[in-house]
């Protein structure tokens, strides 16, 4: 028995723990106890479904990222509101195939994610091969500027949060 | 209640109601079914957390405190942008139409 | 005030829901109403949430939590149905 | 508000049995889920229409009926393994039959 | 503290449990631990039904008082019935677990949580839970109806499930409206408030007691809601056709208990509501089952038929209302459930030896092994359960006819009934004949003749014999049935007036 | 205890030729001997007090409230019927111990006679009239049997079935009306009456009684117009003609008359009713009789014929009218038992009975063609035989009567009518048979006597014929006294049986009777010529016909009313559902009630106009079921609105929940269901059910408008009390559920658990056909595990799992619980089904669900089980509260263990219904024809 087999997703147990609190609504000696309990015992029920998990290396850039995130679904709210309450006309959508660098299928997802929570673009497809997203835009003038405004943003501090090793 | 928190809170709620009812009119009004799917991305995101911060607000200067509404937004974020993959993937397998003018091609799968 | 304020919210969320529907009606295609109804989900989400706090009342939230956590899953089975025919293949 | 509630049952019931009496497996089974839904709140609303009273104790003074509200409970699980049982009978129908017809014929 | 009253419940749900839990292997252990199970019903009955003569066994599970928690009820009609079950069933299982057990997965489960679902509906006195149980019944029924699948079964399934579905919920509509109008779920309770109900209130419990009775119609089978029962019954396997003979028997008892308990002679406007309704209802019943017993081309349907005619036989009787035409009917019940159920069986035994191109057509076929004992097995039965001497259906029809007085009712009964008797007559006769006598050379047989599943008939028809023979006793117990069903007043002091069991703990 | 054993004798030894049966045919027909042999000494051993004149009746009490008795009377008549049943038993076994071939299995054949016995002593020896109809039926059971013996024969089948229906029917008449007469009464006991007559026949209800009894007797006695059974019943065996059709069972009819004669005669409907039918079937008998070819369709229409001369008797309103039918009852039974024997052996010896190819016989038996010449005599009334002395008894008492008032000569003449025919017939019977040129063709020949002992009970039979012809009043003259006095329940009249009377008008109607029947035997062809040209009414084929147009009437008329139809029965269902409820609410003082309507607001109106407006779309687009799917899962999100909308929270949980699990469900099933609906109904049907769905449509919302509208007071201020203190929970919802109602939570899972195992059985073996291309008519995409879902999947487990312990563990205090907690665990992990697939999740995750379903209800079980151990009921709960370190305190409840049951039941019911579903399309694919 290794420590992996015990504890095979620190991050998820790490994760548990907070949203066990936050389910509880407070914290408190019990909550933390039964929030680690669980941390534990859950990941271990369901590793098994979990095979490839993701491997944090810079917590700090993953929040700064969060935050980015946070603010970005703010501003772009108000932009896409307005292009919704205007003639539709206009607008110009577009699909557009994004080249992925990210490999973990995590990430990818994390990306993926985002792209859609941030009002304007929503991931369509990932690629058979894992290698492109699709990305759909609300109104695209420049498709360039969109594949570099997201590399730029976002799968770079993913980049360096997920798969820092391999680049 | 403190006014200040109360204005907080109200502002926060019209925000939220406003981005949900603006998602829906989006979903409502946009011509193709690509476009649609940008509308409710507003109430998932902005929408329904102002929403849930509003009430996290308010229910704190009641006395009690607590953050679990976050969880819903929590779940939303990462729900959300999964339905809206596989609609527009369905989408995408029976073809719907899109406006003509939408540059580049959903890729045959 | 806030009691009126939420009662605005309400209303706006209920014509939200109003346009959810019709474009359910509308469709033209599946995907379309597939995507009105998630929405709807999420108009119910806001909606039980002004709800919790028009009446005072935590015990709301489970409710709201529960269809983010499940909402979901509707839409998902019916999309992989147009994908794919056979959702657990 | 009760007048209202009674309508809708009333619609909601009236939706579910013209979809109970078509001929098509699955339109019906539709149809009973819709009825279970009418019946489900029309128990449900035997305890009166209460707004903000949940039944769970605390300060308040009043509370709704929770006697209802755990029939429903009963009820709406019972429902679901009902309608669970339908729809495999309904395939099983279209394998045996050949046929989604309630009555197993082939043309109609 | 004795908790033999919810035994007959928790026995057969932890049978089943078990059996699930058991997984695919053993199966002689499932065969085995399913008939013990059954088995074990039999003593159990017969000691509530020694207990029933000391009064009312009320058990309040989870200790709670009625009409708050839900109460078993043992009456004297409940543990008759509870022994009837356990017969039956007995004689089911051991027909089943020569082979039939096997045509599908789960059998044994099933058939345990359909033992439960019954022996619920028969203890409880609480008309929601009688819900509950109704539904376990129902479900385990679907998939036994279904057991062994093919298309006559999923045909006549589908029907049965569909119908059944909607009667369910037009059951909690009922019992929502009753609960919405008096307050309450407990039977007893409901009795003593519904005779204080007010004029304003009374016909909305009289529309949730006649939509209640649609639903019990439809369980027991009464025009004009049978039609879905012959071709299903027909189409189930032998045990399981034969279990379900008490099945249309529990539409009856709950007919029987609401009726008389709640809407019984306390209970002011509404006090006999249904009877009016049931007499023609029953009467119509009886002469459709005729008619259905007469075209019938199996032997399969025509036993099914004959269990439509009992329906209406002793609905008939039932809404008579009489203390002696309770007694008859009571008497005919249990002798038409052993009887119909021994008829399922003895057309399955006759089924296999024919082989699956004749199962029990009435068409020349091939002939019987031993045609002295089948013949035999099937005369018995269908003088039984014609209603000829010496048999329990004799004794059955004379009382119900005499019970029927010298007036209206017996210028209407005596001619349908006896009519029926004579009916059934020529199609029992002629199912004989073509099964025992005309048989064609030419044609091959099926599998020999298999002892054990002929036992399995024969129990069940020594139960005819034995009820001629031992009818005073038993009068002497439907007697005091009869008088407790009448006497609902004292029904509900007694279940209101149970104690809770006191001790340390808890709460 | 002698008469009952004289009963139960036969009954007791029925399987004895059973068992005899292999030891040899002579150690069987002794071994059935045993019970009549015996029955007789008993029966002998009561002769001196019946002789008498006294009446012997033993009883004991059976089933009281019913009059029904065990018990048994001997008198002179049911003395004479016994001695009659027993005798002619004994010499009928030992008849057809020769009769019977090797092939012939004979154990069965005189067990059935014994059965047969058994009940026709009965009928006779009953004191108690319910008792007495124990055993009437039977005999038409037990003949049915015996007629149907040589079940191989179309004929004996049909026969026999046609006796059963004929005479078991009569004998329901029968029934009712012995009922009524009990009730007119006040007892079924004989002595009580025959001693209420009086009563009897002022009582209303006396018509009716006597109208049922008479239908009872007429078609056991075969009379007019019941009589055609008996011919058909001809194809049984000869020794059971000669002991049913000339002895017993025909007689029991007339011994019913015989028997109730005191009680029932005396009016005039009795007079009428019984003559008339008598005198027809007198008549139709013996014309039809002389027309028969067949050796036993002679004697079956001449008994028809001396039946209803039996009946005639007791029709006429003389008392010695009936004196004489008792003693034409013990004179038929002896000859024409011989000539029934005396038939057999002609049938035996020459292999058929037509007598047109059956002639001059007395060449090769002269032995037999003696004793039957004799017996036919008998028959005929010829002098110095026993037929005479009745018959002109009969001819007498024909004379005496004034029924008819001017039209009362119409009876001697019909009497000489029949006298007539019946010397032809018996002429013929004797003439044709054995002298009348050679046989024709015999199957067997040459014939010759038949062994010794088969002749030996004819002998003693034509012997008796004689010996009381010749010496009346040595030889019957004391029973025929006892048993007619009990037939008249009183003194005798004067009456004398000497043979001669003087030259009077009796005498002559008997010779013109001999001498014009003589005539017509010779002018017989021109006769059998003129016959032959009558339209033949085959009675057997008629009445196959008739029952085979009832069958098929039935038939067609149940296809009809029952139509294989759902829609029709569902239709039955929502208008008796809606009549009768209708009718009720129709009654309603008001709609609404006392309490007054709270005020609504937009939201919820909004929400309501949606949620009927989804409902609508739902029916209004069946036809596209995905489409109605979709609008069904938003009547669902209302239905879940709704409730959180009127405090409860609970119920908001469990609907999303389930719904959830139901579109999964539902999206399952419809892969394999054809996408769309076929229109099918016509407009004038879719607005018949349009009609029917309003009308309960609005029968709901008139219910709970009214409901909702009118006080009620509940028992849910006990829940509310005592939630806290006696459930140890604050969520009362959940309290009631695992706690006050635990037990109907038990049952609750008990069916989901249910519901797993029936659909595992439902889908195993089930084949069902992929459709290969999607609902665009495009293949499918071949992006079988979308990469997002996949990760979402995978992240969303745990979180999933969470949440559902949360909801747990919150129950009892807050909304949530068991159910809706194993509703969240099992969409999570159905989720890794539908990202992953079936194989992928099933590799990782390898519970049989099975297990987890039994293993739930066995926890739940086990923790009600639990409070025996201190003494209480069933589930009573038990709660407490620990302080533990850090942690603080917390609350352990029975009723947690209770849910956990529920947990994992709902968890593996739900994963075992859609994980087989799912598996459906890997496992169970079979392609499109």
């Amino acid at each position: 028995m290794t420590v992996k087999s015990w504890f095979p997703h620190p991050w998820l147990s790490l994760l548990l723990l907070v949203v066990w609190q936050l389910l509880m609504n407070g914290v408190s000696a019990g909550s933390l106890i039964m929030g680690a309990v669980l941390g534990l015992l859950i990941p271990i029920l369901t590793h098994l479904f979990w095979p490839d998990p993701p491997r944090v290396h810079r917590p700090l850039v993953f929040m700064g990222f969060g935050f980015r995130v946070l603010s970005d679904i703010l501003m772009a709210n108000f932009e896409v509101a307005k292009l919704i309450l205007g003639p539709s006309r206009r607008l110009q959508p577009a699909f557009v195939v994004y080249p992925l660098d990210l490999r973990h299928e995590f990430s990818i997802s994390l990306l993926a994610t985002t792209v859609s929570l941030t009002p304007g673009t929503v991931s369509a497809d990932v690629s058979q091969d894992h290698r492109s997203l699709l990305i759909h835009g609300l109104d695209v003038p420049d498709e360039r500027e969109l594949i570099n405004t997201i590399k730029q943003r976002y799968e770079k501090p993913l980049m360096e949060v997920f798969e820092c090793s391999r680049t | 209640m403190e006014s200040a928190i109360e204005w907080l809170v109200a502002a926060l709620l019209l925000l939220g109601s406003l981005f949900a009812l603006i998602g829906s009119f989006g979903l409502y009004k946009l011509p193709d079914f690509y476009m649609r799917l940008h509308g409710p991305t507003k109430a998932t995101t902005l929408g329904v957390g102002s929403l849930v911060l509003a009430s996290v607000l308010y229910f704190s200067a009641e006395g009690e405190v607590g953050l679990h509404e976050l969880l819903i937004t929590l779940f939303l974020f990462m729900t959300a942008p999964t339905s809206a993959s596989m609609l527009a993937k369905a989408a995408m397998q029976v073809h719907v139409q899109r406006v003509e003018r939408t540059k580049g091609q959903p890729w045959e799968q | 005030m806030l009691q009126n304020v939420i009662i605005i919210c309400l209303g706006m969320i209920s014509v939200a829901m109003v346009l959810n529907l019709l474009r359910l009606f509308k469709g033209p295609d599946l995907p379309d109403r597939v995507l009105a109804l998630d929405t709807l989900y999420i108009n119910a989400i806001a909606l039980i949430v002004l709800m919790g706090m028009l009446l005072r009342s935590s015990l709301y939230f489970e409710a709201a939590l529960l269809i983010a956590v499940m909402g979901f899953v509707g839409t998902v089975a019916v999309a992989k149905y147009l994908l794919h025919g056979d959702i657990i293949e | 508000m009760e007048l209202l509630y009674a309508l809708t049952l009333g619609v909601l019931t009236m939706s579910g049995v013209y979809l109970l009496l078509r001929a098509r497996t699955f339109p019906v089974v539709v149809g009973l889920t819709l009825i279970s839904y009418a019946v489900n709140l029309f128990l449900f609303a035997m305890g009166r229409l209460h707004t903000g009273k949940p039944a769970v104790l605390a300060e308040a003074a009043e509370y709704a009926d929770p006697l209802p509200q755990a029939l429903v409970l009963t009820a709406i699980v019972i429902g679901f393994a009902m309608t669970a049982f339908a729809l495999v009978l309904a395939l099983r129908g279209q394998g045996e039959l050949e046929s989604d017809h309630v009555d197993g014929r082939r043309k109609s | 503290m004795g908790h033999l009253p919810i035994l007959p419940i928790l026995l057969p749900m932890f049978t089943g449990a078990l059996l699930l839990l058991s997984g695919r292997r053993g199966e002689g252990f499932k065969r085995l631990l399913c008939l013990l199970a059954t088995l074990l019903q039999i003593p159990l009955a017969l000691m509530l039904m020694g207990q029933a003569g000391d009064g009312l066994q009320v058990y309040a599970a989870g200790n709670w008082m009625p009409p708050f928690g839900i109460v078993l009820v043992v009456d004297h009609l409940s543990a008759l019935l509870l022994m009837v079950t356990a017969i039956l069933a007995t004689a089911a299982v051991i027909y089943a677990i020569r082979g039939d057990d096997h045509l599908g997965p789960n059998f044994h489960a099933l058939f345990q949580f359909q033992l439960m679902g019954i022996n619920g509906a028969f203890l409880t006195g609480d008309l929601f839970n009688l819900f509950v149980f109704f539904e376990i019944l129902l479900i385990a029924s679907y998939a036994l109806l279904l057991h062994g699948n093919g298309s006559a079964r999923v045909r006549s399934g589908i029907h049965y499930v569909l119908l059944n579905l909607f009667g369910s919920a037009l059951f909690l509509i009922a019992v929502g409206t009753l609960y919405g109008v008096v307050g309450t779920l407990n039977m007893a309770d409901l009795s003593q408030r519904i005779a204080q109900l007010s004029a304003e209130d009374a016909p909305l419990v009289g529309a949730a007691a006649m939509l209640l009775l649609v639903v019990f119609g439809l369980k027991a089978a009464v025009f004009p809601l049978y039609f879905w029962l012959p071709r299903a019954y027909a189409a189930a396997t032998p045990p399981v056709a034969a279990l379900f003979a008490i099945m249309t028997k529990v539409g009856i008892y709950s007919i029987l208990r609401v009726y008389t308990q709640i809407f019984g002679e306390t209970a002011g406007p509404l006090a006999y509501l249904a009877e009016s309704w049931l007499w023609p209802v029953a009467l119509l019943t009886l002469v459709l089952g005729t008619i259905g017993a007469l075209a019938a081309g199996t032997l399969n349907g025509l036993v099914a038929y004959l269990l439509v005619v009992s329906v209406g036989t002793l609905l008939a009787g039932l809404s008579l209302g009489s203390h002696e035409a309770l007694v008859g009917s009571l008497y005919y019940l249990v002798h038409s459930t052993w009887i119909c159920g021994a008829l399922f069986l003895l057309a399955g035994v006759i089924s296999r030896c024919r082989g699956p191109r004749f199962v029990s057509r009435l068409v020349p076929g091939p002939a019987l092994p031993k045609p002295m004992l089948l013949g035999g097995l099937f005369f018995v039965a269908a003088i039984s359960v014609i209603g000829l001497p010496p048999l329990s259906g004799f004794l059955g029809k004379l009382l119900l006819l005499r019970s029927a007085g010298t007036g209206m009712e017996a210028a209407w009964l005596y001619p349908l009934l006896l009519g029926s008797g004579l009916i059934v007559i020529i199609a029992g006769s002629r199912a004989g004949s073509s099964l025992f006598w005309r048989t064609d050379p030419a044609a091959s047989g099926g599998e020999p003749l298999d002892g054990i599943r002929v036992v399995s008939v024969i129990l069940l028809l020594l139960c005819s014999p034995l009820l001629v023979v031992f009818a005073d006793p038993m009068l002497d117990y439907l007697d005091a049935t009869a008088r407790q069903l009448l006497d609902p007043a004292s029904y509900a002091q007694q279940v209101l007036n149970s104690q809770p069991t006191a001790g340390g703990g808890g709460h | 205890m002698t008469l009952a054993l004289i009963v139960l004798l036969p009954l007791i030894c029925v399987f004895l030729p059973l068992l005899a049966d292999r030891k040899g045919r002579s150690l069987c027909a002794l071994a059935t001997m045993l019970a009549p042999v015996l029955g007789l000494v008993l029966l002998w051993s009561q002769a001196p007090t019946v002789f008498d004149g006294g009446v012997v009746v033993q009883s004991w009490s059976w089933i009281e409230r019913l009059g029904l008795n065990i018990s048994f009377r001997l008198d002179g008549l049911s003395f004479l019927f016994a001695l009659l049943i027993l005798g002619i038993g004994i010499l009928v076994i030992i008849y057809a111990r020769y009769y019977l071939s090797k092939n012939d299995p004979m154990g069965r054949f005189f067990s059935f006679l014994l059965l047969f016995m058994a009940a026709m002593l009965g009928v006779v020896l009953s004191e108690n009239l319910l008792l007495m109809m124990f055993f009437w039926e039977l005999t038409s059971l037990s003949s049915f049997l015996l007629i149907g013996y040589w079940s191989h024969s179309s004929d004996a089948r049909k026969g026999a079935r046609m006796a059963l229906v004929i005479t078991g029917g009569g004998g329901l008449a029968l029934l009712a009306g012995v009922l009524l007469l009990g009730q007119v009464v006040g007892s079924y006991e004989l002595s009580v009456v025959l001693a209420s007559g009086d009563g009897i026949r002022e009582h209303a209800l006396y018509p009716v009684i006597l109208v049922l009894v008479l239908l009872g007797v007429f078609t056991k006695s075969a009379q007019f117009p019941f009589h055609f059974w008996l011919p058909h019943a001809m194809a049984a065996p000869t020794p059971v003609s000669a002991y049913l059709h000339s002895a017993t069972m025909v007689k029991a009819g007339v011994f019913l008359l015989a028997r109730l004669y005191p009680a029932l005669s005396d009016t005039d409907l009795w007079f009428f009713l019984v003559s008339v039918t008598g005198m027809a079937t007198l008549l139709l008998g013996a014309c039809t009789a002389l027309f028969q070819h067949d050796l036993k369709g002679l004697l079956a229409y001449s008994t028809i014929s001396h039946l209803g001369l039996i009946t005639l008797l007791f029709g006429l309103d003389t008392q010695l009218a009936a004196v004489a039918a008792v003693f034409h009852i013990i004179n038929h039974a002896t000859f024409k038992a011989s000539l029934f024997m005396a038939a057999g052996i002609i049938d035996h010896e020459t292999g058929t009975r037509d007598m047109r190819r059956i002639n001059g016989l007395w060449k090769y038996m002269p032995h037999t063609a003696t004793l039957a010449m004799v017996a036919a005599s008998a028959m005929a009334g010829v002098p110095l035989l026993n037929g005479f002395l009745s018959k002109e008894m009969f001819f007498t008492e024909t004379l005496q009567q004034h029924q008819f008032g001017n039209y009362s000569w119409i009876v001697p003449l019909v009497a000489v009518l029949a006298g007539l025919f019946s010397v032809a017939y018996s002429l013929r019977f004797i003439h044709d048979v054995f002298f009348n040129g050679k046989p024709v063709n015999l199957p067997k020949f040459p014939p010759h006597e038949p062994s010794r002992y088969m002749k030996i009970p004819v002998e003693i039979l034509v012997g008796l014929c004689l010996l009381v012809g010749l010496l009346p009043g040595f030889t019957v003259a004391a029973l025929l006294a006892v048993a007619a006095s009990a037939t008249l329940g009183g003194d005798l009249p004067e009456y004398s049986l000497a043979i001669w009377h003087g030259f009077n008008l009796p005498l002559a109607m008997s010779f013109v009777a001999l001498m014009l029947g003589v005539m017509i035997y010779f002018g017989r062809r021109q006769l059998l010529g003129w016959y032959v040209h009558l339209p033949q009414l085959d009675a057997k084929n008629t009445f196959e016909r008739f029952i085979q147009r009832l069958v098929n009437l039935a038939a067609g008329f149940i296809l009809r009313i029952e139509a294989v139809s759902l829609q029709r029965y569902l239709l039955w269902m929502l208008l008796s559902a809606l009549l009768v409820s209708g009718y009720w609410l129709l009654q309603l003082p008001s709609l609404r009630g006392t309490v007054p309507m709270t005020q609504v607001d937009g939201a919820t109106l909004t929400c309501a106009l949606l949620l009927m407006a989804a409902a609508a779309a739902t029916a209004i687009w069946h036809r596209r079921r995905l489409v109605s799917l979709v609008m069904l899962s938003v009547v669902g999100l209302f239905v879940a609105l709704a409730f959180a909308r009127f405090s409860a929270p609970d119920l908001a949980l469990t609907q999303l929940s389930v719904e959830s699990v139901t579109i999964i469900l539902m999206m399952l099933a419809l892969f394999f269901l054809p996408r769309t609906t076929p229109v099918e109904s016509s407009t004038w049907g879719r607005g018949r059910d349009l009609l029917i769905a309003g009308l309960t449509g609005a029968l709901v919302t008139v219910l709970c408008l009214a409901v909702l509208t009118r006080p009620y007071d509940s028992i849910a201020g006990f829940f509310l009390a005592n939630s806290l203190t006696g459930g140890g929970g604050t969520n009362v919802v959940n309290v009631i559920l695992v706690d006050f109602r635990g037990f109907d939570t038990m049952g609750e899972i008990t069916v989901l658990a249910i519901a797993g195992a029936a659909i595992y059985a439902l889908i195993k073996g089930l084949r069902l056909s992929r459709p290969v291309t999607d609902t665009a008519e495009r293949v499918w995409a071949q992006d079988t595990h979308p990469f997002m879902l996949v990760n979402l999947s995978r992240l969303i487990l745990p979180l999933a799992l969470m949440v559902s312990m949360y909801i747990f563990l919150r129950g009892h205090n807050l909304p949530g619980g068991g159910f809706i907690a194993g509703l969240i665990t099992a969409v999570a992990l159905i989720l890794q089904y539908i990202a992953s697939g079936n194989a992928w999740t099933r590799a990782r995750w390898g519970i049989d669900y099975h297990h987890l379903a039994g293993a739930g209800v066995v926890i739940a079980g086990l923790t009600g089980v639990g409070s025996w151990l201190f003494g209480y009921p069933f589930l009573t709960s038990a709660f407490d509260h620990f302080a533990i370190p850090l942690v603080g305190e917390i609350e352990l409840a029975t009723a947690m263990l209770f849910d956990l049951g529920v947990y994992l039941t709902v968890v593996g019911a739900t994963l075992l219904i859609l994980s087989n579903l799912g598996k459906l399309s890997i496992t169970a694919v079979r392609e499109p024809q």
